[in-house]
C-alpha cells in the first residue's frame, strides 16, 4: 500500500458515531449542493471513486475467506472437513470483531509529521496507541477530506486484510488443533500481532519511515506473518498422528474432496485482484487507475506462471504432474507478486509468480523432511513465496533497497513468530492445543463436534 | 444351494452381470471393496512423498444358487471376467443352509 | 431503501423499448455530446455513479442465488440434492420473468405527489397497475432524468431482491414437495404476492406515506416476506416422513454435504454487501458513498456478531459448537441488520447480528417442538430475525416508531401469510403438492428426476 | 463489441514498459495536477470510469473460468475428475500467456484509416503483426488518450475472453484425452487461431470493416470458436469407451457431482454480466451505461429463459425435468444473447434465450446419433447457440444483415474447424491424444495422475 | 452358530435394527449394496438417452448369532422387511464354524 | 479352506495388513461397513434435537485361506485388532468349499 494514512484517523476521533445524525447530515449536505443535489461537487468525484473502489475491492477480499475455506475443506481428510469450515468462519468472524475492537486503531496511528509521530503513538513507531475503529456519521460529515476515501470503505477493506493473516494460520494446523485454543491465538493475532507489525509499515512506522521497507500489498506484512504464526504452531504442535513414521517415512494424507480444493484456489485468485489492486490505495486519477489496471493484469499472470511452473516442476520430478502442487503453484505466484504489483512488466511478473511456484515444490517436501507438518502446504506458499515476493521487489522498483528489504523481513518475522510461540506455548500450557489420539484418529468432525461433513458418504 | 463369492475387476461388472443373467442367474448382491493382493503395492508420489497403495478397487458379487448350477455361475463369472492381467480376482463357493424371500416367505431354491 | 421513485416509472411510461433506435439514439447523443463525447456531462456523472453501482451491487445479489441453491443443496439428504438444485434453478428464472411481466410494474406505482397518488394505482397506496417492465431506450434518452439511475440498473437491481424472496422458500420446504407446485407458488409470490406488499414500503405506497415504516434493505419487505410463505408452506406441506416420533422425539436428517452449506453461507454473506449496500440507492455524492461504506462494515460485523453468538451458544447449550447452526447465525445477523444497516455504529450493528444468531439456536429446537419441519431453518433466520431486525430499527433511527415497525410487520405478515395459506390449500386440493410416500423414502432425485445428485458415490 | 481499438495499440508501440519509471512518473502527474492532485481532470472522469468498468467486468469474465472448471468437474465421472480440474487450472495458465505472448497483439492491429490498414497488419484484414503485449508505464503516461481505457483494463478485459474460449473445448474431450497434447492444443487456439480470427472483426478486419459483420460479445468470435475446435477435436478423438453400442444404443455415463455442476452454471451466469456487459466498451456517459444495464438486464432474461424451455421441453419430452438439460439451457441463453445484448427488449431477450434452451435439447441427443460424444454438452451450448445467436441479431438490430452474420460465421467456422482438425491430426500422429483403453477404464485421475479426487469416498 | 445375511429395503434398515435388538442380538455387520433381481431393469432418460436401471439401492446385514435363535432371527427381518412389494429383499443362512471377540479374546457363542 | 471374516476398528486396518502379510495372506476384501454392537447408542444433538448415533464405522475384512492357516490368521487379527477398549470387533471362521483364481483358472489353495 503506497502511503499510510493521517486522516481516516483524524476523522475517527474526531467523529463520535452519531447513529440518528442521519437526517440532518443528510439535510445538510443536501442543502449545502443545493439543486443540483444529485451531481457531485467536483472536488467529491476522486472521493466517490476511490471509496467505491475499496468497497469493490474489500469485498473481493473478504470472497477470499471462502477460497480459504473451501482449499483447506478439500485438502484435509473427510473425518476433519466440518472442524476445518467451523474454524475458518469463526476465525473469520472473530477476526472482524477483534480488528474493530483493537486492530483498526493499532495499525493507523498516524504517519510522523517532519520526523514527529503524532500522539496516536503509544510508542512512536512502534506501537499505536488504543481505540475502537469508528466511522464517519450518517450522511458523511461536511468536513470530510475528500483527498483519500471515507473511513468506513478503508476499514472494510483494511479489515479484510487482517482476516487473511488469520486464515493462513487454520490450514497449516488442521486436523489436530482444537478448536478453541486455535481461537484464542486467532484473536491474540488479529486483534494485536497483526496491527502491531502492520503499523510499523502502513501505519507510518519505523520500518516505512526509517528502512524505507517496501511491501505493497503485504507480501511481508500479511502473508508471511500468517506464515511465521502458522510455522510457530506446527512446531508447538507436532505433527498429525502416523504422518511421519520412524524410518523418516512420510505418510500422504490426501486431502478429501479436489473439487472444492479447486474452487478455493480460484476465489483466492479472484479475491487477489481486490487484495493487490485495492492496495493501490486511490483511483481518483487516470494515473491511478492506469495502475490499478497494470496490478490487475500482472496479479493474473503472476499466478498463470506460479501454477505452470509447479506443473512442469512436478512433471518432471515425478512424472506425473500434481494437482495440489499446481493450486499451491498459483497461490505461490500470487503471494510472490504482492510485495510489488505494480512496477513489473508483464514477463517480470509472469518470472516472479513462476519462481514462486517452483519453491513450493521444492519447500512442501522440504518440510517434510523437517518432520513439519503444513496440512495445506500454507508456509511454503504465505512464508516462503512471501519472502521470495519482498525480497523480488528490488528487481522491479528502484526505491527498494535489499537491506531494507532483508532488514524488515527479519524484524517482522523476528516479531510473529517469537511472540506466537510464546503465546502457543502457553495455549498448550493452560488449555492444551491438541486433540486426545484416539479423537485424532476418529477425526475431530465426530469427536469435538459430533457432526460429519459427509454423513451419508460411506468412506471408502 | 451355495454362495458364490467373486472379487472383479469393476469394468468388469456389467458384463459379468450379462453373462450371469444370460445363464438364469436372478439376482445377486454387489458390493463395492478395496482387494489385497498380487496385484497390490504400486507406489505413486503425494505432494513430493512417495507412498505404496496397497488396496486396489474391486468389485465383491454374492450370488446364492441352487447347488446345480453353482459350477456353470463359477465358470461363467470366471470366463467372462478375465483378461489375463494380474488382479482378475477369485471365486469362492460356500455352503448356504437356507434362503427366504422376504416378499413371498418361499424358501430354498424356490427363494433366489 | 431510502426512497422510492417516480422517475423510473416516468421512464418507463414514457419510452416504448425501441429495439433498433440504438444508432440513431447513440449518434444524437454523440453528436450532441460533440468533440469531448467520452467526457461525461457534469450532470451525467452522479447518474453514472449510481447506475454503475447498481450493477454491481444487483450482481452481488444475483449470487445469493448460488448462495442459497448451495445452503440448501448442502442440508437436504444426498436423495433430495439433485431436486433442490432443480428447484432453485427454476425458482430464479421465474422469478426473473414473472418480476419482468409483473412485480416490477406493480412494485413502483410511484410515491404520491402532494398527498394524492398518480395513475400507476389501481387502489392508491395498496395495488399499482399491471404493466411490463421496459428499459430506457438504446444509448439512452436525452430526456433522462439524470438525479437517479438508469431503469435497466434498477430493474436489474429489484429484481434479485424478488427473487431472493423465492429461494427463501424452497429450503423450507425440501425433501417433500412436488416441483412443479411448488413452482406455481412462486409464480404467484414473484408476480404478485411480493410486489404488491412491497409496493406498500418501496413504491410510495401505505406503510410509507402513512405508517412511517423503516425497512431499509428489506428484513421485513423481502427476508420476512418469504419466512412467512415458507411457514404457509410448511403447515400446508407436513413434515418430513419420521421427522417426529410420538413421543415427541425429532429425527435429525443431517445435511449430506456441509462444505456446500459453508460455501453457501459465504456466496450469501458477499452478496449482503450488494443487498444492504446498494439498497442506499444513489451514490451520487461524497455522503451516499460514505453511507454506503458504513453500510458494508455494519453488515459485515452483524454477520459476525451472528456467527459468533450461534457459536458460543451451542457450545454452552449443547456442549458442542454446531457448525450448521453457526451458518445459520451468521444469516441470522445478516438478516437482522437489513432493516437498518446504516444508521447503527460498528458496535450496535454487532448487537444486533448477535441477538439474531441468538434468535435462531433457540427458534430451531421452537419450531420443531411445534413439528414445524423446515428442512433449512429460513424461517426462524428470515423471519424471526426478519421481525427482530425490523424492530431494531428504532433502537438506532430516531425516524422510526415502534408502532410503526410493528403494524407494517403486522399488515404485511398477515397479508403474505394469510395468502400463501389460500394458495397452498389451493395447490394441494387442486393437484397435490407433496410426493407419494414411497417417493419420499427413495428419494425426490430417482423418484421424480432419475437422477442422483452423486451417482457415483455410495450412500454409506 | 462495439468498435476495435487503434489506441491501445498506439500506447503499446508507444511505450517501453518501463518499470521502475513509477515514482518519477507519480511526482510528474501529481505536479502537473497541482494542488487539487486528488481531484480527477474533468477529461480524466471518463477514463477512469470505463478502465473501472473493465477491471470490474474482467474480473467477472475472470470467474467463469472457475465456472468452467466447477461445471466440468461434476459432470464427468469420479475417475476423472483430477484430470478435468487439472486441465483447467493448466489452460488457463497457459491462455494468460500465450495472449500476452501473442495474442493480445495479433488481436489488435488496428482498424483501417480511410480504407488503408495500419503497418500493425501484416495481412491487412487478415493477420496481424506479431507483438507482446505491455502496458503504459506506472503512473499512467501524460499522453494516454482519455477517451477509451488504459491498455492494462483492456488486455486484462480481453485476456478473459481469449481463456473462455479454451475452456470451451477441454469439457468436450473430457474422460479420454491426454493431458499434455490437450494443452499443446490450447496453446495454439489461445496464441494463434482465437486472436487471429478475433482479429477480423474485433481487431478491425475484414469481417468488420467488409461484411458488416455484428458480435458485440463473441457468440462467434468467442462461443462458437471454442465450439468448432471441440468439434474438431470429438471427431479426431473419438467417443469414450462403451459410450455407444453396436446397436446405436447410448450408455449414459452420469455427472458424479451435480451440486459443483450446478456451481458451476451459477458461475458462468454471473460472469457472463462481465462479458457482455464490459464488452459495451465505454462507461464514459449516461448513454452508455444505461447500454450497460440494459445488456446486464438482458443477459439475466435470456438465460432465464433458456433454463424454463429446456425445463418445460424436458418434462414434455421425457415425463422428468433433466437438471443437466437445464443447467445447459441456462447456458444456451447465454450464448444466444452473447451476439446481441443491448438492442433486443426484455421480451425479446428472453425468447432469443428460449430458443437457445430449445436447440440444446434436441441438440444433445442428435449428437450422440452421430456418435459425437460431447461429455458436457459444450458443441450444442456454445457452438449450435453461437451459431444462432448471431443469426438472431437481425432481428433486433437493423444494422446487421442476414448474409453478413451468415457468410461471416462460416468464414470463421470454416478457418477454425478446419485449423484446429489438423492440429488434432497432427498430434495424433505426433505425441497421440487418447490414453490407452486400460487407463481410459481405470480412470485419468489414477492411471494418469495417480491422484484420486475424491480417495475416501466409496464409489457406489 | 449361523451367519445370517440378509437383503433388505434401506429404509427399513431402522425398523429391522430395532425388531433384531428386541429379541435380543447385540450385534450385526451393515453394507450399502447394489441389488441385482426381480425388481431391477426399470428405465431412465439421461440427456436424452434411454437406458436400463439394473441395480437398485439395498441394505445387506449380516449376523451372526447362535443356532438357537437363527430361526427367530430370519423369521423376525423377514417380517419387519416386508412391504410385499417386489423387492423386498432375501435371506440366507450359513454355517459358522468359530467366533471370537477380539477384545476379550473371548469365543464362539460367548462372543456373539 | 476357510472364509475369515473380521469387523475392526477402520484405523486398524493397516496394522493388521501388515501383520497378515507378514505371516503370509496373499489377499483379502475389505468393504467399509457400519456396525451395531454394544459400542453403539450414544447420543449427539443436531440442531437442537438430541439423538442415539446406533451405528459406528468399523472395517470387514474376507480373507479365505488354508484351512491350516486359519487359526494363526484368527490369532494374528485379534492380536492386532486388539486395543482393549469396547468396539474392538468380532472374527467369524466359515468352511469354504472351493476357490478359483480368475486369471489362470487355478483352483482351492492354489488359488489364494
Ligand atoms: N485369499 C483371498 N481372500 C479373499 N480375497 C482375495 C484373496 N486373494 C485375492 N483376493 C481378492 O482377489 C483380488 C485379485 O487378487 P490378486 O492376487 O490381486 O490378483 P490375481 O487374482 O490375478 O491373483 C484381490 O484384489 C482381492 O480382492
Ligand atoms: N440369488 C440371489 N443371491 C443373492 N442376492 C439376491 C439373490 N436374489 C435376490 N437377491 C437380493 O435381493 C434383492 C431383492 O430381490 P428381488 O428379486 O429384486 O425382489 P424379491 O426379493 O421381491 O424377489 C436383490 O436386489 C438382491 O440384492
Ligand atoms: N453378532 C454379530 N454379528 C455380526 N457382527 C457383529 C456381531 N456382534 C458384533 N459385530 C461387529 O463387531 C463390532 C464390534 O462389536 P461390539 O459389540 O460393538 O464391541 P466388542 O467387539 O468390543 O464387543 C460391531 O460394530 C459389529 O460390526
Amino acid at each position: 500500500m503506497k502511503l499510510m494514512k493521517l486522516l481516516p484517523l483524524a476523522a475517527i476521533i474526531a467523529l463520535p458515531c452519531a447513529g440518528f445524525a442521519q437526517d440532518t447530515a443528510v439535510v445538510a449536505e443536501t442543502a449545502a449542493a443545493g439543486v443540483a443535489d444529485d451531481t457531485p461537487q467536483m472536488a467529491e468525484i476522486g472521493y466517490i471513486f476511490t471509496t467505491f473502489m475499496f468497497l469493490i475491492t474489500g469485498f473481493l477480499v473478504f470472497w477470499m475467506a471462502a477460497g480459504f475455506t473451501m482449499l483447506e475443506a478439500g485438502l484435509v481428510r473427510q473425518k476433519n472437513t466440518t472442524m476445518q469450515l467451523m474454524k475458518n468462519v469463526a476465525l473469520f468472524s472473530f477476526a472482524a470483531l477483534l480488528y474493530y475492537a483493537l486492530g483498526y486503531g493499532l495499525m493507523y496511528p498516524g504517519a510522523p509529521a517532519d520526523g514527529v509521530y503524532p500522539d496516536s503513538w503509544m510508542i512512536p513507531g512502534w506501537l499505536g496507541a488504543f481505540s475502537m475503529a469508528s466511522l464517519e456519521q450518517v450522511g458523511g460529515s461536511p468536513d470530510t477530506d475528500l483527498t483519500y476515501a471515507s473511513v468506513g470503505s478503508d476499514f472494510f477493506f483494511q479489515l479484510m486484510f487482517c482476516a487473511t493473516t488469520a486464515s493462513i494460520v487454520s490450514g497449516t494446523l488442521a486436523e489436530r488443533i482444537k478448536l478453541w485454543p486455535f481461537l484464542v491465538f486467532i484473536i491474540i493475532l488479529t486483534g494485536l500481532i497483526y496491527p502491531i507489525q502492520a503499523s510499523w509499515k502502513w501505519g507510518g512506522g519505523y520500518l516505512n519511515e526509517t528502512l524505507g521497507f517496501l511491501d505493497f500489498a503485504g507480501s511481508t506484512v500479511v502473508h508471511s506473518v500468517g506464515g511465521w504464526a502458522a510455522l510457530a504452531g506446527a512446531l508447538i504442535l507436532g505433527p498429525r498422528l502416523g504422518r511421519y513414521g520412524r524410518d523418516g517415512r512420510v505418510t500422504p494424507m490426501p486431502g478429501a474432496n479436489l473439487p472444492l480444493a479447486t474452487l478455493g484456489m480460484f476465489i483466492l485468485w479472484l479475491g487477489w485482484f481486490g487484495f493487490n489492486g485495492g492496495s493501490q490505495l486511490y483511483m481518483d486519477t487516470a494515473g491511478n487507475v492506469a495502475d490499478i489496471s497494470r496490478i490487475f493484469a500482472n496479479t493474473n499472470t503472476a499466478a498463470a506462471g506460479g501454477a505452470i511452473a509447479a506443473l512442469i516442476m512436478t512433471q518432471v520430478m515425478y512424472g506425473k504432474p500434481d494437482l495440489t502442487m499446481v493450486l499451491n503453484g498459483a497461490l505461490a505466484g500470487l503471494v510472490s507478486i504482492t510485495a510489488e504489483p505494480l512496477t513489473p512488466s508483464l514477463g517480470a511478473a509472469t518470472l516472479i509468480g513462476a519462481v514462486g511456484g517452483v519453491i513450493v515444490v521444492f519447500a512442501v517436501p522440504f518440510l517434510d523432511k523437517l518432520k513439519i507438518d503444513d496440512v495445506v502446504g500454507a508456509i511454503p506458499v504465505h512464508l516462503f513465496c512471501g519472502i521470495w515476493g519482498t525480497l523480488a521487489v528490488v528487481l522491479t522498483n528502484g526505491d527498494a533497497t535489499f537491506m531494507g528489504q532483508l532488514i524488515s523481513i527479519a524484524i517482522v518475522g523476528a516479531f510473529v513468530f517469537v511472540v506466537s510461540l510464546v503465546i502457543w506455548v502457553i495455549l498448550k500450557a493452560v488449555m492444551g492445543i491438541r486433540v486426545s489420539e484416539e479423537d485424532e484418529m476418529t477425526g475431530l468432525d465426530v469427536a469435538e463436534l459430533g457432526m460429519e461433513a459427509y454423513p451419508e458418504f460411506s468412506k471408502g | 444351494m451355495k454362495l458364490i463369492i467373486a472379487a472383479i475387476k469393476p469394468f468388469k461388472l456389467e458384463e459379468v452381470r450379462e453373462a450371469l443373467t444370460a445363464i438364469g442367474v436372478r439376482g445377486m448382491m454387489v458390493t463395492e471393496i478395496k482387494g489385497f493382493g498380487s496385484q497390490s503395492g504400486h507406489t505413486e508420489i503425494y505432494r513430493g512423498a512417495e507412498y505404496a497403495v496397497n488396496f486396489v478397487p474391486k468389485v465383491k458379487l454374492e450370488i446364492v444358487v441352487a447347488t446345480s448350477m453353482a459350477e456353470q455361475v463359477v465358470e461363467t463369472i470366471a470366463a467372462t471376467a478375465k483378461t489375463d492381467k494380474i488382479g482378475d480376482g477369485k471365486i469362492f463357493v460356500l455352503d448356504v443352509q437356507s434362503a427366504v424371500r422376504v416378499r413371498t416367505g418361499e424358501i430354498n431354491d424356490d427363494a433366489i
